[in-house]
């Protein structure tokens, strides 16, 4: 059923070369080895004052959970601690690179990709210090970003299921 | 020459006047509407999704076969539906490729084609926590759609993969501009491009005008608006693939579970609906990310014993797959449940064992427990809400 | 406590004032709307069928696979689309049979179900004409669903069949009060009281709340909005069996022929469609009312040579069955043309072999030739209008 | 797959046994055999005025065709001679049976099952008559309708196809 028309020796030549600049346009992601971190930096300080400004409405003003508001994102600082709950940056994220990807790539929530690449340099700085990870005197960029080792890294495991009837 | 309105499109005009002549409840005394460009349903039936801020879910006790339709389907959005313009449209495939290409979406289905009836389920599918609780409540987060569009393979040996390439990115472009890593293997195996949906192009909830398709692979994977695919050495460790769909399993983390693991539901009878004594005919859907239904076993004594319920044919793999059995109800007060085991011998387990092997701390991801309902001998019908540890 | 409002809710709400300051083009930029009870095509995608006063055409050319969403299924009425409370509806069985009943729509449901896949067509399918016609226009009366309900063979068990009873009338609660007679023998093979159309209530113009379903006869036997079933020893000769669907061949004119013969039919490309040289796959639908598809061939040199097509799996019997086949153009001027073989060996005729068959004077009943795409050297595609002799 | 639940020996007893009344109320048909004619009867004369009241609007007429003009409802009136264009009742009814029926079920298009057996043998008489099949002085009943012998009677056969590869 999932046998198409198509012989494997064909080149069909639909579609056209992407030039480097289109690629360049898109190609936003970052990977746990720094592939992707562009030029830039940011520091904790800077970093605190875009979140008041740009994050903080949504996600709390320190960005832990708030007892008795239900906030519309999600807590981002919380007790850097294994298990602990709620789930958050600190006690969770098995990669500071992820979060520096994230928050390029679609917040602020209302204006998605209006950041500036030292803006969320500055962020990732800012929330990494929240959670107790980085020293409030570090200033990161693409070289130091990918060598934090997160709290949770340690937990993350491939899914080890063989398969067949096993129940894991 | 004189041209006389014919049949029904005067008969609209007709209806007006005579229909008060005649018995309003017999519509065999006065001619209906004609024909039209679209269809509507029923005034009397309005089937509907159950819409949260972030999700909306398929009315599965409503449904009596396994395709659904287009306007049913389940969605989960992490930034809304975005508007896209398909002649605007580009899918980028680079990063260990032999020629980074662009494709349109003409360019797309020139491609040969395929068609692959298979389900789509949100990894985070299973609630549970009272007995008022329906099908779609307990497990909306699924649907299943005609898909048609491209073999990711065809397009992989277009742009030529470098023999390094192990993984790739798909994302979205959508304002989350969402992303998941998928391992290389799948696009060889069974990974789509999709532009069709029961024939018509996708939906704007389902990824118009293209999405991914990795069947049995968790819903989120399968990147809706997708954009762009690059090929990579390693996974990318997105938001979406470690933050989110990843889970508890004692003193570890799980993560990249791929498969939707087998499971079962019965849709009929359930909350809130009434059976009678005598025959009652119990129905559901069983599938499995791993292949196809083997079979669903079905129990009327609490899970004392279980028989064996008709598949509903053709059996697909990757499929939601109707199942019925024939229950001669006594009248007494017992709970009804169903059990799948998949192609791969992977039996159904119960909520105990599914936290007996992951622990205390089970997560809402890749919950797949058998799920009772409670009949009443009134004739009731319950949810079997089950604890467990998650909290 | 305060609750702010989240994520696609609010998307809204923020969108007007934000929008203003993004690319409006780029759907990254803002979030869109979020989850609705019902969902709906992107504003780009108007696929409508196309109505006369006594009929609607499914757009065959606008569909990627064999499942016709509901609200694009043809449509052919003799009154109009009747309104039904399907509260009050009620299905009579009587005549030969051991005692007469009635079921109410619940009492329906409640029998043991099936689910069938399979096409519904008019007997009086086919035009010709002109080259600027579409699949459309020319094969538009016929669609295909996953149609569920409870068998024939069910309901005359229940009611129990006189020995003497041969036939059965079959009668709607539309305006034409339609009636059919059916040979008792279909009964016990296929036929089946359907209640659902993919999965949700059957629409209004298929037949709201319940019709007949008789896989592979003339769309016409398989009654709509069905209320009363009679056991005869003899057929009834009504208009529809006599004055209608009935054909000249050579001096006689024939009735009852039930079954749809097996026909195919090219959708890519097809009239308005352009194509490039190089690979055009060539798609389309292939059915039989006998059975299963057996094979589809495809000539691309005015029926000289025929090559085998690939059929879409499943295969199912008295389906409409996806074919395609990966043609390498060269630009040259040339026709292209599908036939189909049955499983019972029945290959499609030409339009000269019918005529042949049925002599001078043959109808629109059950004409099912081979059809032919002309390919001009510039890409553009037009029906080729084979004239007969009917007038 | 079409196995369902159902063993033949079981009897669900959903649904409920059909009232003699209700029997009757919807048993509208009429067999070539006469069977299901009603009490009553209609002459040619009668059935002319009914016919000029209620029919003419959509069939013309004499329910001839009239050449430019495209009438709502079919010709009903042609050359009684096998065929002859267009097909109507003269020359392509194969049973008179068929008229009273569906007449009776689903005329006046706009007025459907309101006219009274009565009227419905009178038009059937008119209709006969005009395709000059019986004569003017005939009164039908549920008696001599069904032995009226139609032209087209003999040129109707019931499918000569075998099925299998003919092409026929
Ligand atoms: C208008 C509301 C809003 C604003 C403003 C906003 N966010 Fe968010 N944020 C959200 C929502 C909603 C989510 C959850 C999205 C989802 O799950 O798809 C989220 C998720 C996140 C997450 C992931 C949390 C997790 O544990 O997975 C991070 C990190 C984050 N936001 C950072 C930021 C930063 C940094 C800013 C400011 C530049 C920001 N947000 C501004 C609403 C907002
Ligand atoms: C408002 C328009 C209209 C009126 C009034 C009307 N008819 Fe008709 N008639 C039609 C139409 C339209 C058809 C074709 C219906 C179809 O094919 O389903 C038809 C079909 C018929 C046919 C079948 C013709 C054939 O060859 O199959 C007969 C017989 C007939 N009408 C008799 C009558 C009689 C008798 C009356 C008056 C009692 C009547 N009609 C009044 C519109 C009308
Ligand atoms: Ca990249
Ligand atoms: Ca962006
Ligand atoms: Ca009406
Ligand atoms: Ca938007
Ligand atoms: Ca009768
Ligand atoms: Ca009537
Ligand atoms: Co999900
Ligand atoms: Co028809």
């Amino acid at each position: 059923s999932l046998t198409d028309t198509a012989k494997k020796a064909v080149k069909f030549g639909f579609g056209r070369t992407a030039t480097p600049k289109e690629i360049a346009s898109w190609d936003i992601d970052v990977r746990p080895d720094g592939k992707g971190l562009p030029a830039g930096k940011g520091d904790v300080k800077t970093g605190r004052i875009i979140y008041t400004t740009k994050c903080a409405v949504c996600h709390g003003a320190n960005g832990t959970e708030t007892p008795g508001v239900k906030l519309p994102g999600a807590a981002l600082v919380g007790d850097t601690l294994a298990k602990a709950r709620p789930k958050t940056i600190g006690n969770y994220w098995p990669y500071a690179t992820t979060l520096f990807d994230y928050i390029r790539r679609s917040m602020p929530y209302n204006l998605p990709g209006s950041l500036t690449d030292n803006e969320v340099y500055g962020l990732t700085a800012y929330l990494l210090n929240a959670n107790k990870i980085i020293k409030a005197d570090v200033v990161l960029d693409a070289q130091n970003l990918p060598q934090i080792v997160m709290p949770a890294r340690k937990l993350f495991i491939m899914d080890d299921r063989k398969g067949a009837p096993e129940i894991k | 020459a004189a041209v006389l309105p014919v049949n029904a499109l005067f008969a609209g005009d007709l209806e007006k006047n005579e229909r008060l002549l005649h018995d309003l409840d017999d519509p065999t005394k006065s001619p209906g509407p004609g024909p039209s460009p679209l269809g509507k349903r029923s005034g009397f039936e309005k089937p509907v999704r159950k819409p949260s801020d972030i999700s909306s879910r398929t009315p599965l006790q409503d449904l009596h076969s396994t395709i659904t339709p287009a306007d049913l389907h389940f969605e989960r959005h992490h930034a809304g539906i975005p508007t896209i313009d398909p002649s605007k449209h580009e899918l980028l495939i680079h990063g260990l490729v032999n020629r980074p290409m662009k494709f349109s979406l003409a360019d797309l289905k020139r491609f040969p084609a395929i068609t692959r009836t298979c389900f789509i389920e949100c990894a985070g599918n299973f609630r549970t926590g009272k007995e008022e609780m329906t099908p779609q409540d307990v497990l909306g987060l699924t649907s299943q759609s005609e898909w048609t569009g491209v073999m990711l393979s065809t397009l992989f040996n277009e742009v030529g993969i470098d023999a390094k390439a192990q993984w790739f990115l798909a994302e979205g472009s959508d304002a989350a501009v969402m992303t998941r890593t998928i391992p290389l293997s799948k696009a060889w195996d069974d990974a789509m491009i999709v532009y069709a949906q029961n024939g018509e192009a996708i939906r704007p909830e389902q990824g118009y005008p293209i999405r991914l398709l990795l069947p049995g692979f968790e819903g989120n994977m399968n990147i809706k608006w997708l954009r762009r695919i690059e090929l990579s050495e390693a996974p990318y460790m997105t938001r979406e693939e470690t933050s989110k769909y990843t889970y508890p399993v004692k003193d570890k983390i799980r993560m990249f579970s791929f498969e939707m693991d087998a499971r079962s539901i019965i849709t009929f009878p359930s909350y809130p609906q009434k059976v009678s004594k005598g025959y009652v005919e119990i129905r559901g859907i069983a599938w499995s990310g791993r292949g196809k239904v083997e079979k669903v076993e079905v129990s009327t004594d609490n899970g004392k014993t279980w028989q064996l319920a008709n598949l509903q044919e053709p059996v697909l793999s990757k499929a939601h797959t109707y199942f019925r059995y024939l229950w001669n109800w006594n009248g007494n007060e017992t709970e009804i449940l169903s059990r799948v085991t998949d192609e791969t011998g992977y039996l159904q387990p119960t909520l105990q064992q599914l936290v007996e092997a992951r622990g205390p701390n089970i997560g809402g991801y890749h919950m797949n427990p058998i799920t009772a309902w409670k009949v009443k001998a009134d004739g009731s019908v319950w949810f079997k809400p089950e604890k467990y540890t998650d909290k």
